[in-house]
């Protein structure tokens, strides 16, 4: 009796680890998109490091200049984008002007994007910025992180003009702003190289200018080392981290939306291991015995 | 309309539309570009005069202006800070903002050289010519009138020939940079140079050993990069021993590869390798073969491979991206032993968890010198050695320092402020 | 020529960028070199593009099985250009509005995103049959997944709700952030430093001539 | 308006090419692969143009030229002269044979990167990380900063000892290394976390795209 349990039991392991691959697949997708259909409120808690990326902004005078690079492309975005919104929220609320960036050619578009839905919003609208006098963008350039290296000299060598093609002088914006030593913080959004260990290598270290950062929740925890000693005063982790900025921003959006979707993936994941091992040992112990 | 507003105000010849225009007007180009060779003067301050007002009242002026050399440069700049003023922060007369302004002369014309938010008390001038002296006044600004600071002494730039900000940086580099020749020259003069064991090494008899008794095949993948990838050289090199051994146990090997000339290296490896087993005969060509440069191709073509043969060893040896997913889950369900290497830490957890045993980061390194004796591998891994061995001595002395300061209540140097 | 001018103009260019980090007038130099590396950049990409176009077009001269998925290449690079350099409004090319804008957010970007969410699926059935506490590494490792997996998500602190406030699986997932985590990555960086600093060195030095396509 | 539906359109249909993957391998997936092999290396083409040769070599050179012109002196931008040489001798690679002077400017970005890397690196991840670990391991009254320094030295430190290949791992030495390793899958295991929910994320990207810009189901 007992050994026609153990041979059931094991054809039962065996047959369900030997399931079609696409069927995980269907699971997976149920997981990620029914969750979509239901409007969730969750708590969401802040981490101390997305609250220092928080903060760096927060604590910034009106019309102090933030430097912005948009170091990322579609690939991320559903990852990015929502604190990029987030960020030009919280940067016009607080009367803020932008500079925007980018060391992968995606990111400025990306930064218009974000743009383009941030202006939508009333009181963003109400403030009725200008283009050139409180945000600008400067667009990309090549050259990884010796643009990093030369714009701690001048951004005018790295950035003759913005996206537009306007020459930097006839800019109002960038009147005054020669270096990182014109520019009171320096925001990245980055997902790989170059990114934000390069701009804590290159501009930090070297011109001791401040910076936070949002990243990729693959990159965010590379980048932990840097605020523990105080090189980065925060990062953002993935799209969680986009959550947490919206919920410190008082403005929940897309990434406190997704949340649910996220939570109801990872439980799913977190059962797919553990039925994936229970398989693995009773199967092992089968063989032993 | 901002974008209106920014054609208005770029030069007529920028507002081109088209790329034709450009290829087509280049002289248009050059003649239209003629006013920006001579520097246009800036007007300071336009945007803040417009809410000027005649009757205001004066906030009160920054106070203490210093300016003096940026330290430790090739000269060009002159930081200049300053005490805001006491209307900075709150009140009717809050400031909203600074002016920089500079002369050459003590009492001459001041021009605006920048701005500065409220709360600032710092701003560097990077535009300035090498011994020569400039003044600076630093003025505030509030809604409705501004008030200007007494000027700064006299103040110039100079060249500095050494950083001296930089002198630990500088001596580590150099007792590292020192450490590695004489390590690399050592191991030229035949010297041998310990490296400890590698646990992923001492598996790969095993796998061999396995697939030999299993009599399947084995299947070697060195990464996806090329050539120019540190990590692919040392996949290659490890490749090299495995060869080897397969040579020797009669097993059998394959290389399917995704770079043209990553496929070449390694059948110089693999025949070497059969040629020192004494089994020249048992080489071909044919065991390392060009799949595709595509990722995903590569990937998909791997899946295939591993499901139709169901090798008993999969080596995993180089640099991976997300396809590792893919190839270290199919190898597994086929019941391959995998033996992974690859210094890409955001592969290294799913290599960990779903092979057998891992090389992790340097160790890929570590190994392929060890396996190589090339004298470049051995010697720079030693001299990194010393490094570490620096770092370590560092932290654990600087650790007791400031452990012993918090116990005792002494005051022992924190090397953290002097490393 | 062939060997001998790469390497003499790597180790000046290489040693003008360590110099001039040390001694600050050899920062003239080194900002020459930097224009210059600018521009050789923006050729590297131009490399790679018309690399790109030459294989494809080899696909079809050749008439190789998968030679119509050369011509999509062709034609997705024509589809792009052509409005971008011809039609798009010149140096602001990447405005909404323009036909170049338009194509990207209808074509570039869903391309791009959903072959990066792919990776979604191979991740979800790796767990299922691949990702096992085999030993006591992979355990430790596990572990530490599935306090971040559950903690980063409202999950845990829901599982973990009969824990005193401060002590539910959100805290611990920060805690293994803040301590353990960061203390792994800065063993892992301060490695990765040494190895980068050796490798920079041999390289300067001619020593590694692998980026050259070999010994 | 339309153009914004078709353009959703357009986006869905190549959206599921991507993910006609998941069932298996087929024409409709290269199709959309190979377009976007193809308008990625069309996008990177035009702003290259647009963002950097226009305004950093045509331009400069441009101005190098007016300035000849106009006051007759030689200017410093000429030295761009020289970076386009460069760059075109990349290019060269594409013809076999004289494809060895593109390692001439290959050398220069090699040199560059490996100079700038070295003090970098040095620097950033080597020395500044070693004073961040140097820290008290009692701090008087507080436990959680007591704790939390114990573990940022002991995890640094062994980790350190575990990446040290000059000496065989055995006795204190080992148990050192030991604690390392343990360190080292800690970190592997949030950085495993962490890829998950990366993952997950970019999916969840899509399906609300599909669901919410495409079919509307989602308001």
């Amino acid at each position: 009796m007992n050994q026609e349990n153990m041979q059931e039991e094991k054809s039962f392991w065996e047959k369900l680890l030997a399931i079609d691959r696409r069927i995980i697949f269907l699971f997976i997708i149920v997981a990620i998109a029914l969750p979509l259909f239901f409007k969730v409120s969750m708590r969401i808690p802040v981490t101390p490091v997305a609250e220092g990326t928080y903060q760096a902004i927060e604590n910034l005078p009106a019309g102090s200049k933030v430097l912005a690079s948009f170091d990322y492309d579609p690939g991320s975005m559903p990852e990015l984008q929502p604190m990029a919104e987030a960020f030009f929220r919280h940067a016009f609320r607080n009367d803020l002007k932008v500079v925007i960036m980018g060391l992968w050619p995606q990111g400025p578009l990306q930064a218009n994007i974000a743009l383009e839905e941030v202006f939508q919003d009333e009181d963003v609208k109400a403030k009725n910025l200008q283009y050139g006098v409180d945000y600008v963008n400067l667009g990309f350039t090549a050259g990884n992180e010796v643009v990093i290296d030369r714009m701690g000299h001048s951004f005018e060598e790295s950035y003759p003009r913005d996206g537009q093609g306007t020459p930097l002088s006839e800019i109002p914006l960038m009147r005054g702003v020669r270096n990182y030593d014109n520019v009171d913080l320096i925001f990245n959004l980055s997902a790989g190289y170059p990114g934000t260990q390069e701009w804590v290598q290159y501009a930090v270290d070297v011109f001791h200018v401040k910076l936070a950062a949002g990243n990729t929740a693959v990159q965010a925890p590379a980048m932990y080392p840097y605020v523990q000693t105080g090189q980065l005063s925060g990062v953002l982790g993935g799209m969680k981290g986009g959550a947490e900025y919206e919920t410190l921003l008082g403005i929940p959006g897309r990434a406190v939306r997704y949340m649910f979707s996220q939570a109801i993936a990872h439980a799913v994941i977190c059962l797919f291991i553990i039925i994936g091992n229970l398989a693995f040992f009773s199967m092992r112990k089968r063989r032993a015995s | 309309m901002p974008e209106e507003e920014m054609r208005r105000i770029q030069p007529k010849f920028f507002r081109s539309r088209s790329a034709l225009a450009w290829l087509i007007f280049p002289l248009v180009l050059l003649l239209s570009l003629a006013p920006l060779s001579s520097e246009a003067q800036e007007t300071p301050g336009a945007e803040i005069d417009s809410v000027r007002q005649a009757e205001a009242m004066s906030p009160a002026p920054p106070d203490n202006v210093q300016a003096e050399d940026n330290p430790n440069d090739k000269g060009g700049i002159i930081n200049i800070s300053w005490e805001r003023s006491a209307d900075d922060g709150a009140g009717v007369n809050n400031v909203i903002g600074y002016e920089i302004l500079r002369s050459a002369e003590m009492d001459g014309i001041y021009e605006h050289i920048g701005g500065a938010a409220p709360g600032a008390t710092f701003f560097s001038d990077s535009d300035v010519k090498n011994k020569v002296n400039y003044f600076y006044k630093v003025r505030a600004i509030s809604r409705l009138d501004t008030s200007e600071s007494l000027p700064s002494a006299a103040a110039f730039s100079r060249v500095q020939l050494f950083d001296l900000s930089r002198l630990t940086l500088f001596i580590l580099a150099v007792i590292i940079a020192l450490a590695i020749f004489y390590f690399i020259s050592k191991a030229r003069g035949g010297k041998e140079l310990y490296i400890r064991k590698i646990a992923g090494l001492e598996a790969v008899d095993d796998a061999v050993g396995r697939a030999t008794e299993m009599g399947r095949k084995i299947f070697y993948i060195p990464g996806i990069m090329d050539m120019d990838s540190m990590q692919t050289i040392a996949g290659v090199t490890i490749l090299g021993r495995v060869a080897k051994l397969v040579a020797e146990y009669e097993a059998k090997l394959e290389v399917p590869v995704s770079r043209s000339l990553v496929m070449v290296t390694c059948r110089e490896m693999v025949k070497e390798a059969y040629l020192n087993a004494g089994r020249p005969d048992a080489y071909n060509d044919n065991m390392v073969y060009y799949l595709t440069d595509d990722q995903f191709g590569y990937a998909a073509a791997l899946d295939g491979l591993f499901l139709r043969e169901k090798p008993a060893a999969v080596f995993l040896q180089g640099q991976f991206y997300a396809e590792s997913l893919i190839l270290a889950e199919t190898a597994n369900s086929v019941g391959a032993i995998q033996i992974a290497g690859t210094a890409m830490p955001s592969q290294l957890p799913f290599f960990v968890a779903a092979c057998d045993y891992t090389l992790i980061g340097e160790e890929l390194f570590a190994a392929s010198a060890y396996l190589s004796k090339d004298p470049k591998l051995l010697g720079s891994l030693k001299g990194q050695d010393v490094g570490k061995f620096i770092f370590l001595l560092v932290i654990l002395v600087g650790v007791v320092f400031l452990t012993l300061n918090s116990v005792l209540d002494i005051n022992l140097p924190n090397l953290a402020t002097i490393f | 020529m062939r060997r001998e001018v790469p390497l003499v103009l790597t180790a000046i260019v290489g040693l003008t960028m360590i110099v001039s980090h040390f001694i600050p007038p050899f920062n003239i130099l080194k900002d020459l070199f930097e224009d210059w590396f600018f521009i050789i950049a923006a050729f590297a990409i131009y490399l790679g593009v018309l690399n790109l176009l030459r294989v494809n077009a080899d696909k079809l001269y050749k008439k190789k099985p998968d030679a119509p998925f050369g011509l999509v290449v062709i034609l997705g690079f024509l589809l792009i250009t052509i409005p971008g350099l011809f039609f798009s409004g010149g140096r602001s090319f990447s405005d909404p509005g323009t036909p170049f804008y338009y194509l990207y957010i209808h074509v570039y970007y869903p391309l791009s995103a959903t072959m990066f969410a792919l990776l979604a699926f191979f991740v979800a059935s790796a767990s299922y049959r691949a990702f096992r506490a085999r030993n006591v590494e992979a355990t430790m490792l596990l572990v530490a997944a599935f306090i971040l997996m559950l903690g980063r998500v409202p999950i845990g602190d829901w599982m973990t709700a009969w824990l005193p406030e401060g002590y539910r699986l959100g805290e611990w997932a920060d805690w293994i952030m803040d301590f353990p985590q960061t203390a792994g990555q800065k063993a892992i960086m301060i490695g990765i430093a040494l190895g980068v600093v050796s490798s920079a060195l041999r390289v300067i030095l001619g020593l590694e001539r692998a980026y050259m396509g070999g010994e | 308006m339309s153009g914004e539906v078709v353009g959703v359109w357009i986006g869905a249909i190549l959206t599921l090419g991507i993910f006609s993957f998941l069932y298996k391998d087929n024409p409709f997936y290269k199709f959309s692969e190979a377009l976007f092999v193809g308008v990625s290396a069309g996008y990177w083409f035009v702003v290259t143009f647009w963002q950097y040769f226009l305004p950093k070599l045509i331009d400069n050179l441009a101005l190098a030229y007016t300035v000849l012109a106009v006051e007759g002196r030689i200017d410093y931008h000429w030295v761009y002269i020289l970076g386009g040489g460069l760059g075109i001798l990349m290019l060269l690679r594409l013809f076999p044979s004289v494809g060895w002077l593109s390692r001439w400017s290959l050398a220069f970005i090699v040199g560059t990167t490996a100079g700038l890397q070295f003090t970098r690196y040095l620097e950033s991840n080597g020395i500044i990380q070693v004073k961040g670990t140097i820290l008290p391991l009692i701090v008087g009254g507080d436990l959680n900063t007591t704790i939390g320094n114990i573990v940022i030295v002991v995890g640094t430190f062994c980790g350190l000892i575990y990446f040290f290949f000059s000496k065989e791992h055995r006795g204190a030495f080992g148990g050192a290394a030991r604690i390392g390793v343990w360190f080292l899958m800690i970190t592997f295991g949030a950085l495993f976390g962490y890829t998950v929910m990366s993952r997950m994320s970019l999916l969840i990207g899509r399906m609300d795209y599909l669901f919410s810009n495409w079919l509307h189901l989602i308001g």
